[in-house]
C-alpha cells in the first residue's frame, strides 16, 4: 500500500467492471483492444509530459507541437518511406520541444509562460503555412492503426513500448535520477553537479520526440493533417499524468502511474462513448475522476506515511 | 510605481506608438473604444486571479466559472426577465463565489494541488454549464437592454467612450489596489505568498487565506460572467468564457505578478490586461491576415517575456556591481 | 457540505443517464442481421439512428435533430443525438467509432472537416451503416458517405446572400464579410461565389473591402466587427454567413448605434445581414439593427435525412448518385452526380415573418 | 530562583507521526531567568520549544501559563499569549519590507485601514533599540541572515512578548553578532521576561544561562543552576559519555604538494584573493558572514565565475565552467545552506546520499543500483548516520544526520579537493566531533580540504592552517598552531593580527 498507484489501478478495475456490467457494447475485448488507437497518441504525449512534470516544469504547447509536426511531416516527407517519415516527425518534435527547453533554461523563464507563448506560436506556424488547406499524407504511411502486432494495433504497441522504455529511463537511468532531483530542488541539483539545463532540455526534447511519433500515428490514422486539429489535447495529456500520481510540483511520480491512469481514462471515455453519454456529462465525469484519483492518492500516501515521524515538517494538526 | 510597472507601461506605449505609425486608424476613437471594451471582462477576472497567484496558487477553472455564471444568469432571465442589473451582478457574483469556495475547499481541506483541482473543475464546471441550460444557448432576446447598454455607454471623452463595464472593472481594480495596500487581509496574502510556513508561524491561518483567495477569484469570475452577457448580448454553453483561463493567467503573469508567489501589484495586472488588449486589437486593425494572427500573437507574448527576462538580468547585474 | 451534496446529486444524474443509455442499447440488436432479408416496411425491425452534430452546443443543430426525432414514429427507429463538446476536425472520430460499436443502422453526420473522417467512415460503411452527411458535405471525399444532404443549394446561397446585401444597401457602397474560420468550407464556398457574382454589372457599384474571420468565438468576432467599423469609415454593409459572427456583429452594431435608423447612423447607417436561426436574432430584427437575414429550414433537412437513411437501410431505395429518390413528403429528390441532395429553399427572415419561426 | 514560573509544563508527552518525541517533561521557565535547554540533536529540545510556541500539540500533559492551565492552540495563539519563538532559520518574508515583516498579521490600523506610516514609525523605534544599521523600509530579502534574525527579534519585541524562546538562534550569527544578541537577552532578562535558549553551544550556555535543562532521547536528564555545573559535566550529561575537545592532529609531518592554488582572483563578492591548499591539509577560511568566503567557494566550484585571476589545479591553470566541470576536476562541495542547496528534501536518503556518483556508477547511462545502494549504505555507516532505511525521505532525518548525508555524498565522489561551507552548522556536539575526525582521516588519506566556518573553536580544532577574510579580501593567514580566537577575530574585523 506504499505505492499510491493502486488508486488509479483500482479505479480502472472498478470502471471497467461498471461498464462491463452496464453495456453490452463494452463487453467486447477485441473492440476494447482495437479502439485504443486514438488515446494511444495522447498516451505517448503523456509519457513525455511525465518526464517534464517530474522535472518541475510543464509544457502547454504539446498539442501545438503535435499539430505542427503532423502538418509538416507530410510536406517534408513527401512520398518517402515510413521509417523516413517517422524519423522526420521525431526530429521535428524533438526540435520544437528542445526549443521550449532552451528558452526556459537559458532565459530562466517559468515553463508555464514560455509554453503558453509557444503554444500559440507552433499552432500559428501551422495555420500560417497551411491556411485553409490540409496536408495530404502519402498513401504508403497511411493505416498504421489498422495493422496489428501480437493482436494489438500498432499505435498501442508503440505506446506500450515507449512507456516501458521511457519508464526505464526515468527509473533506471542517470537522466531519470537527475530529473527527480531537479524537480525536487533545482538549486541542490546544481550543487550536486547535475547538468540541470541539459537534463531539462533533454526532457523537453524527448517529450517532443514522442509527440513526433504521436503525430506520425495521427497522420497515418487520419490520412490528412489540418492546423485546427486536436485542440485541448494538452490538457488531456496533463490530466492523465496528474491523475496517475505525478506531483504537479515536481520530484514525484512514476511511469506506472501514468500508464494506469491512461488505462483509467481509456475505460472511462470508451465506456461513456459506447453508452452515448452526453459530451457535457463526460466532461463533468472526467473532471471528477481527476479530482477523485488525486485525492485518493493523497489520502493513501498520508495514511502510508502516518507511521513515520516527520519532525521537520510542520503539521497544522496534532 | 516600480521598475516592473514602468517597463510594462513603456512596452504598452511603444507598441501603441508603433501601431499608430503603421496605421493612423489605431488612434481612431472607434479603435480606442474597441481596446477599452476588450479589457473589462479580462481585467475583472484577472483581479481575482491576482491574489491567487500571489499565494502561489492558480485558478485554471476561471474560464468555466465565467461561462457557468453567464449561462446560469441567462437561464434565470428566462423565468425572471425583470431582474434588475445590480441583482443580476449579485447573482452572478454569488454563483462565482460558490464555485470559488468549492475550489478553495478542495485545495485547502482536501489538499489537492491547485493546478489539479482547477483543471478538474475547469471541465466539471463546463459540464455543469451545459446541464444548467440543457445545451441551449442564451439568445439575445433574453438579455435585456439595460444590461447590454453597460457595454456601450459610459463616460465619453472626445468621442472615446469609457464603458460602464470598464469603469466597474477599474473600480474593482482601485478597490483591490487600496485593499492590497491598506487591508490586513491582503497583507496576510502577501506574507503567505512570500513564505507560507513563516506566515503560519506568525499566526496567519493558511486555510483562511487560501479559501478567501479562491472565493475571491470565483467571485470576480462570476461578475465577469455577467459582463460577458452584457458585452456580447448572448452566450452559448460551449463558448462562454472558454479559453479565458489562459488569457487571464497570461495577463496576470505578464503584469509582473511573480508566478512563484509573494509579489505583484494591481497596477501591473491592469497593464498586463492593457497589453493583451492592445495586441489583440492591433492584430485586427493592422489587418494582420487571419492565418497569421495566432503566430504573431504568440511571438509578441514570447518577446514580451524575453524583454522582461533580459531587463531582470540587467537589473541583477546592476545590483551586483 | 452543500457542495458535496450537489456533487452527489450530479453523480446520481449521471448514473441515471447511463441507465437510460444502457437500456436503449439492449432493445434492438438483431436489426442488422435480419433487416435486409424481408422488405417489411416501416413496421418491421426498429432501426437505430444517431445524429452527430458539429458540437453539442451549437443551437443551429437543435432543429436538425428535431426534424429527425419527429420522424421516428413514421420510419420506425430509435433516435439518439451524440455530439462532441468541441467542433474540431478530430473530435467526431471517437464518436463515430462508438456508434459502429453500438451497431447503429444510420449515422447522420454534420462533419467538422471534409477530410479527416474518411477512414472511420469507411469502417462504418463496411459494417453496413448508412452514413448521411447533413449541412456540411465531405467535399472531395464524397465516396466515403452514402449521400450528402444539404439544406439548400449552396451554390445559390452565396448569390442570395449577395442579393440580399445588395438590396439592403441599394447596390452601392463598401461592404465586408465577417466569416467563421479560415478553414470553414461552406463559408469559403459562399465567399468564393460572392466574389464571382460581384463581377455582374448589377453589383458593379458594390465593393467588397475585406473578409475577416471571427473563428466563431464571441470575443474574436466582436473585435473583428469593431475593427471593420474602425478600418472602413465608409462601410455600408456587413455580411456574416455564420450565426456566431452575425450575433456578435449585431450586438456590436447595436452598441455603435450606426445602423439604419439607429441613434448614430452615418450616411444611412451600416446594413447587416447573413445567415442565422431566427430565434437568435429576433431581438435585433425587432429593433431594426438587422433588416433581414436568411437561412434554410434545418428541420426539413433532418426529416429528409431520417427518411433517406432508414429507407436506404431497408433497401427500399438505392442512394445511387445521379438518380431520383422518394422523399418524406412524397416528392422526388434528385441526387446529383456527387450524391448531393437539397432539402429545400433558402428562407429570408425579416420583421414581417420572423415571429412565425421557432428555431 | 524564587521567582514564579511563567511557563510550566507537567508530564508533557509529545508524539509526532505516532512516535514519542518528548516523554513526561516537567519544565519550568521563570521570570527574569535565562534558561538553557540543551541536548544532542534529536533529544527533543526544539520540540519542547515548539510545543510551548503552539506549533505542536502535546499528546498528553499540561501547560501552565502564569499558573493557569492553558491550551496553546496555534502559533498565533502563542503570540497572543505573549510567547515568542525566535527560529533557527529566520522566519522572514523576503518580498516584504522590514516594517511589514515585523507587524505581519497585525499591522497597526487607523479606522480599519492599515497605517503604514505608523508601522514604520514603531518599527524604527524598535530597530533603534536594537541598534541595527537598516531601517523599516529596507527590503528584507536583501538583508544578511544576521540582520534578518534582528528583524525577528524586533517582531517579538513589537509583540511585547514576555516569554522568549530562542531556538538555535546563534547558529548563523558571527561571534560579534552573538555578543550583541546576548546583550539584548540580558536587557530582556532585566525587564523581567522569561527566556529559554535552545542550544548545543556549551560556551553560550555558560555565558548567558542561569539554569540549564538537559534533554536526552526525549526525557529530561537534569535541571541545574549553571554555577553548579562544569562544562565537561554538562557534556557528559548531554551525551552520556565524556568528549575530548582537542586539536585533531595530522598523521603526517607535513602536507603534500599544492593541489589548488588561487592567484589574485577577482569575482562577485571578493577581490585579489590568493590562497593555496595542499594535499593532506585542512585549510580553514575564517571571517565574518558576508566577508566573501561563500562567494569564493561558489566560484571555485563553478557556480559563479571570477572576472580575473588564475585558478590552478595541480599546477595547471583552469577555468571552472560549472559544477560538473568542478567535479570532473576532482572537487566536491558541501554548500552552506543545507535546505536550499544541499538536500532533495522529499526524496529518499539513498538518493540524497548517492546523488553525486550517479554517472560513476552507471554503464552507458544505466544505473548500477546495487552498487549505488552499497555505496550509500557504506558511507552512511562510516558516518554513523541514524536512519531507518534508505527509502525514508531525507526530510525526516535530524539536521545532523541530514548534514552527514550531504558530506557523505561528497566523499563518495572520492574528491581530491573537498570544499566545506559551514559543515557543522546545526550539528550537535557528538556528531560534530565525528565529522571532524572523519575529515582528518580524509586529509590523511591525501585529500585537500578547504573549510569555511564561523565557529572558531571548530577551526582551531580541525584545521592545519587558517586564512582570514575581511570585506572580500584575504587579510591574513597563520598555521593553526599559532592561531588564537582573539587573533582571528581581530583580523576578521579588519584589525591587525
Amino acid at each position: 500500500m506504499k505505492r499510491p498507484e493502486w488508486i488509479p489501478a483500482i479505479l480502472s478495475i472498478a470502471v471497467f467492471a461498471l461498464f462491463w456490467y452496464l453495456s453490452k457494447d463494452f463487453r467486447d475485448i477485441p473492440y476494447l483492444i482495437s479502439n485504443t488507437t486514438i488515446l494511444a497518441e495522447t498516451g505517448l504525449m503523456a509519457i513525455g509530459m511525465t518526464l517534464i512534470i517530474i522535472a518541475g516544469n510543464i509544457d502547454l504547447s504539446v498539442g501545438s507541437i503535435l499539430v505542427l509536426t503532423a502538418c509538416l511531416m507530410p510536406k517534408l516527407a513527401g512520398h518517402a518511406s515510413a521509417p523516413v517519415a517517422i524519423l522526420i516527425a521525431v526530429l521535428l518534435g524533438a526540435v520544437m520541444g528542445g526549443i521550449n527547453g532552451i528558452i526556459i533554461t537559458k532565459a530562466k523563464l517559468p515553463s508555464f509562460l514560455v509554453t503558453l507563448a509557444t503554444m500559440a506560436i507552433y499552432r500559428g506556424i501551422a495555420k500560417a503555412m497551411l491556411q485553409a488547406d490540409s496536408a495530404e499524407v502519402a498513401p504508403n504511411v497511411k493505416g498504421l492503426d489498422r495493422l496489428s502486432l501480437l493482436g494489438m494495433p500498432y499505435p498501442l504497441v508503440i505506446f506500450l513500448v515507449f512507456a516501458l522504455v521511457i519508464g526505464l529511463v526515468l527509473h533506471r537511468k542517470v537522466l531519470g535520477r537527475w530529473l527527480f532531483g531537479i524537480g525536487t530542488n533545482s538549486e541542490a541539483a546544481r550543487y550536486a553537479g547535475f547538468p540541470v539545463d541539459r537534463a531539462t532540455i533533454t526532457a523537453f526534447a524527448v517529450s517532443g520526440a514522442l509527440i513526433g511519433i504521436a503525430a506520425f500515428c495521427m497522420d497515418s490514422r487520419l490520412g490528412v493533417a489540418r492546423p485546427d486539429m486536436a485542440p485541448g489535447i494538452e490538457l488531456q495529456a496533463i490530466t492523465i499524468v496528474v491523475a496517475g500520481g505525478t506531483a504537479i510540483s515536481g520530484g514525484k511520480g512514476t511511469m506506472v502511474g501514468t500508464l494506469l491512469s491512461w488505462l483509467l481514462m481509456y475505460f472511462v471515455t470508451t465506456g461513456m462513448g459506447v453508452m452515448n453519454i452526453k459530451a457535457e456529462y463526460q466532461l463533468t465525469i472526467i473532471g471528477l475522476i481527476l479530482i477523485v484519483s488525486v485525492f485518493g492518492q493523497q489520502v493513501a500516501t498520508s495514511i502510508a506515511s502516518h507511521r513515520l515521524p516527520k519532525p521537520t515538517k510542520l503539521s497544522t494538526k496534532p | 510605481m516600480k521598475w516592473r510597472e514602468l517597463g510594462l507601461l513603456a512596452v504598452v506605449i511603444v507598441l501603441c506608438v508603433a501601431c499608430t505609425m503603421k496605421d493612423r486608424n489605431f488612434i481612431d476613437p472607434h479603435n480606442i473604444d474597441s481596446i477599452l471594451l476588450w479589457m473589462p471582462l479580462l481585467l475583472t477576472a484577472a483581479i481575482g486571479q491576482f491574489p491567487v497567484i500571489v499565494i502561489r496558487g492558480i485558478d485554471i477553472s476561471i474560464g468555466s466559472i465565467i461561462g457557468l455564471s453567464a449561462i446560469a444568469v441567462g437561464v434565470l432571465l428566462k423565468s425572471h426577465p425583470d431582474l434588475g442589473v445590480p441583482m443580476l451582478f449579485a447573482i452572478g457574483a454569488t454563483i462565482g463565489l460558490i464555485l470559488g469556495i468549492l475550489n478553495g475547499a478542495l485545495i485547502t481541506y482536501a489538499k489537492i494541488p491547485a493546478v489539479v483541482t482547477t483543471i478538474g473543475t475547469l471541465t466539471l464546471f463546463r459540464g455543469l454549464t451545459y446541464m444548467v441550460c440543457g445545451g441551449d444557448q442564451i439568445d439575445a432576446s433574453l438579455v435585456p437592454d439595460r444590461l447590454t447598454v453597460l457595454a456601450h455607454s459610459g463616460i465619453t471623452v472626445r468621442e472615446v467612450t469609457v464603458s460602464w463595464l470598464l469603469i466597474f472593472a477599474l473600480l474593482l481594480g482601485i478597490i483591490t489596489a487600496l485593499l492590497a495596500r491598506f487591508s490586513q487581509f491582503f497583507g496576510n496574502v502577501f506574507a503567505y505568498g512570500s513564505n507560507p510556513s513563516a506566515a503560519y508561524l506568525r499566526g496567519i491561518s493558511p486555510n483562511k487565506v487560501q479559501m478567501a483567495c479562491y472565493a475571491l477569484s470565483g467571485l470576480t469570475g462570476g461578475i465577469a460572467g455577467v459582463m460577458f452577457l452584457s458585452r456580447f448580448g448572448n452566450a452559448s454553453p460551449a463558448s462562454a468564457g472558454s479559453g479565458f483561463e489562459l488569457l487571464v493567467i497570461a495577463s496576470v503573469a505578464i503584469g509582473g505578478v511573480k508566478i512563484t508567489g509573494g509579489s505583484g501589484s494591481t497596477l501591473g495586472v491592469v497593464l498586463g490586461c492593457a497589453l493583451l488588449a492592445v495586441i489583440n486589437v492591433a492584430l485586427v486593425v493592422l489587418k494582420v491576415p487571419a492565418d497569421y494572427q495566432t503566430l504573431v500573437y504568440g511571438l509578441t507574448i514570447l518577446i514580451a517575456l524575453l524583454i522582461d527576462a533580459l531587463s531582470r538580468g540587467v537589473k541583477k547585474q546592476g545590483a551586483a556591481a | 457540505m452543500k457542495h458535496f451534496s450537489s456533487l452527489l446529486l450530479l453523480g446520481a444524474l449521471v448514473l441515471a443517464g447511463c441507465n437510460s443509455g444502457g437500456s436503449g442499447t439492449d432493445t434492438s440488436s438483431t436489426a442488422t442481421n435480419t433487416g435486409n432479408s424481408a422488405p417489411s416496411g416501416d413496421t418491421g425491425e426498429k432501426l437505430k439512428v444517431v445524429f452527430i452534430p458539429k458540437d453539442t452546443a451549437n443551437p443551429y443543430f437543435k432543429p436538425v435533430g428535431q426534424g429527425i426525432d419527429e420522424a421516428k414514429a413514421k420510419y420506425n427507429f430509435d433516435y439518439q443525438e451524440q455530439g462532441p463538446a468541441t467542433a474540431d476536425p478530430t473530435s467526431q472520430i471517437p464518436i463515430i467509432k462508438d456508434q459502429i460499436q453500438r451497431k447503429v443502422d444510420v449515422i447522420v453526420l454534420a462533419a467538422n472537416a471534409p477530410n479527416t473522417l474518411n477512414e472511420v467512415l469507411d469502417d462504418a460503411k463496411a459494417k453496413g451503416i448508412i452514413v448521411l452527411t447533413v449541412d456540411a458535405d465531405l467535399t472531395g471525399n464524397e465516396s466515403h458517405r452514402a449521400a450528402g444532404i444539404l439544406p439548400t443549394d449552396f451554390a445559390k446561397v452565396g448569390e442570395s446572400q449577395l442579393e440580399l446585401m445588395g438590396k439592403q444597401m441599394n447596390y452601392e457602397g463598401e461592404f465586408a464579410i465577417l466569416s467563421a474560420t479560415t478553414t470553414a468550407s461552406n463559408q469559403n464556398t459562399w465567399i468564393a461565389t460572392i466574389k464571382e457574382k460581384l463581377k455582374d454589372p448589377k453589383y458593379s457599384k458594390m465593393k467588397l473591402v475585406d473578409t475577416v474571420y471571427g473563428n466563431d468565438e464571441p470575443m474574436k468576432s466582436s473585435t473583428e466587427m469593431e475593427g471593420l467599423l474602425t478600418k472602413y469609415p465608409n462601410l455600408k454593409g456587413v455580411l456574416s454567413p455564420t450565426s456566431v459572427g452575425l450575433a456578435a456583429a449585431a450586438q456590436v452594431l447595436e452598441n455603435s448605434g450606426n445602423y439604419p435608423g439607429g441613434p448614430k447612423a452615418k450616411n444611412g447607417g451600416i446594413h447587416l445581414t447573413g445567415l442565422s436561426t431566427p430565434k437568435q436574432l429576433k431581438k435585433y430584427v425587432d429593433k431594426g439593427v438587422i433588416e433581414g437575414f436568411q437561412l434554410w429550414s434545418p428541420k426539413d433537412m433532418g426529416t429528409l435525412a431520417a427518411c433517406l437513411g432508414t429507407s436506404a437501410k431497408r433497401k427500399k431505395i438505392d442512394l445511387k448518385f445521379g438518380t431520383e429518390v422518394d422523399g418524406p413528403d412524397g416528392k422526388k429528390y434528385k441526387l446529383d452526380d456527387k450524391g448531393v441532395v437539397y432539402a429545400g429553399d433558402l428562407l429570408t427572415f425579416d420583421k414581417t415573418n420572423i415571429d412565425k419561426y421557432d428555431f | 530562583m524564587a521567582a514564579p514560573a511563567l511557563v510550566r509544563t507537567e508530564n508533557l508527552n509529545v508524539e509526532l507521526g505516532g512516535l514519542p518525541i518528548l516523554k513526561g517533561i516537567d519544565f519550568e521557565l521563570r521570570a527574569g531567568e535565562v534558561h538553557a535547554i540543551t541536548g544532542e540533536n534529536g533529544a527533543g529540545k526544539s520540540t519542547l520549544a515548539k510545543v510551548i510556541a503552539g506549533i505542536y500539540q502535546p499528546a498528553s500533559g499540561s501547560i501552565f501559563l502564569d499558573g493557569a492551565a492553558v491550551t496553546i492552540k496555534s502559533p498565533g495563539d502563542a503570540i497572543a499569549k505573549g510567547i515568542a519563538l525566535i527560529h533557527q532559520e529566520p522566519l522572514i518574508f523576503p518580498d516584504l519590507d522590514v516594517a511589514s515583516n515585523i507587524f505581519v498579521g497585525r499591522m497597526p490600523r487607523k479606522a480599519t485601514m492599515v497605517d503604514h506610516a505608523e508601522a514604520r514609525r514603531r518599527a524604527d523605534i524598535i530597530l533603534k533599540q536594537l541598534g541595527v544599521s537598516f531601517d523599516a523600509r529596507s527590503d528584507v530579502g536583501r538583508l544578511s541572515i544576521a540582520e534578518q534574525q534582528m528583524v525577528e527579534l524586533a517582531t517579538a519585541m513589537s509583540e511585547d512578548a514576555i516569554v522568549w524562546i530562542f531556538d538555535e538562534t546563534t547558529a548563523s550569527l558571527t561571534p560579534k553578532e552573538v555578543a550583541e544578541l546576548f546583550l539584548i537577552i540580558q536587557e530582556l532578562k532585566a525587564k523581567g521576561c522569561a527566556i529559554a535558549i535552545v542550544t548545543h553551544h556549551l560556551d553560550e550556555v555558560f555565558e548567558i544561562a542561569d539554569t540549564v535543562t538537559v534533554l536526552r532521547d526525549g526525557t529530561k536528564v537534569a535541571e541545574r543552576a549553571i554555577h553548579d555545573l562544569t562544562q565537561p559535566e554538562l557534556v557528559s550529561l548531554m551525551v552520556g559519555r565524556e568528549i575530548e575537545q582537542q586539536h585533531i592532529k595530522s598523521a603526517h609531518a607535513s602536507p603534500g604538494a599544492v593541489m589548488l592554488s588561487v592567484e589574485n582572483l577577482v569575482g562577485p563578492g571578493y577581490q585579489g584573493v590568493s590562497i593555496e591548499v595542499r594535499e593532506r591539509e585542512i585549510v580553514g577560511l575564517a571571517g565574518l558572514v558576508g566577508a566573501g568566503r561563500t562567494e569564493l567557494a561558489r566560484s571555485l566550484f563553478g557556480i559563479t565565475h571570477p572576472s580575473s585571476g588564475v585558478v590552478k589545479v595541480d599546477g595547471n591553470a583552469i577555468h571552472v565552467k560549472n559544477p560538473q566541470h568542478a567535479q570532473a576536476l576532482g572537487f566536491a562541495m558541501v554548500p552552506e545552506d543545507r535546505q536550499q542547496h544541499g538536500l532533495f528534501p522529499n526524496l529518499d536518503i539513498g538518493y540524497n546520499a548517492s546523488a553525486t556518483i550517479l554517472r560513476a556508477n552507471s554503464t552507458v547511462g544505466w544505473l548500477n543500483q546495487g552498487k549505488l545502494r552499497q555505496a550509500a549504505l557504506s558511507i552512511l555507516e562510516s558516518f554513523r548516520t541514524v536512519y531507518r532505511n534508505l527509502a525514508q525521505p531525507v526530510s525526516q532525518l535530524s539536521g545532523g544526520n541530514q548534514q552527514k548525508t550531504v558530506i557523505g555524498r561528497c566523499l563518495l565522489q572520492n574528491p581530491k579537493l573537498l570544499i566545506l561551507d559551514e559543515p557543522t552548522r546545526g550539528v550537535d556536539v557528538g556528531a560534530r566531533r565525528e565529522v571532524h575526525q572523519f575529515l582528518r582521516k580524509q586529509a590523511d588519506d591525501g585529500k585537500a580540504i578547504l573549510m569555511i566556518s564561523s565557529d572558531l573553536p571548530e577551526l582551531l580544532t580541525v584545521t592545519d592552517r587558517i586564512y582570514v577574510m575581511h570585506q572580500g579580501r584575504i587579510v591574513g593567514q597563520m598555521p593553526t598552531g599559532e592561531a588564537t580566537e582573539e587573533k582571528i577575530m581581530a583580523l576578521a574585523f579588519g584589525g591587525k593580527a
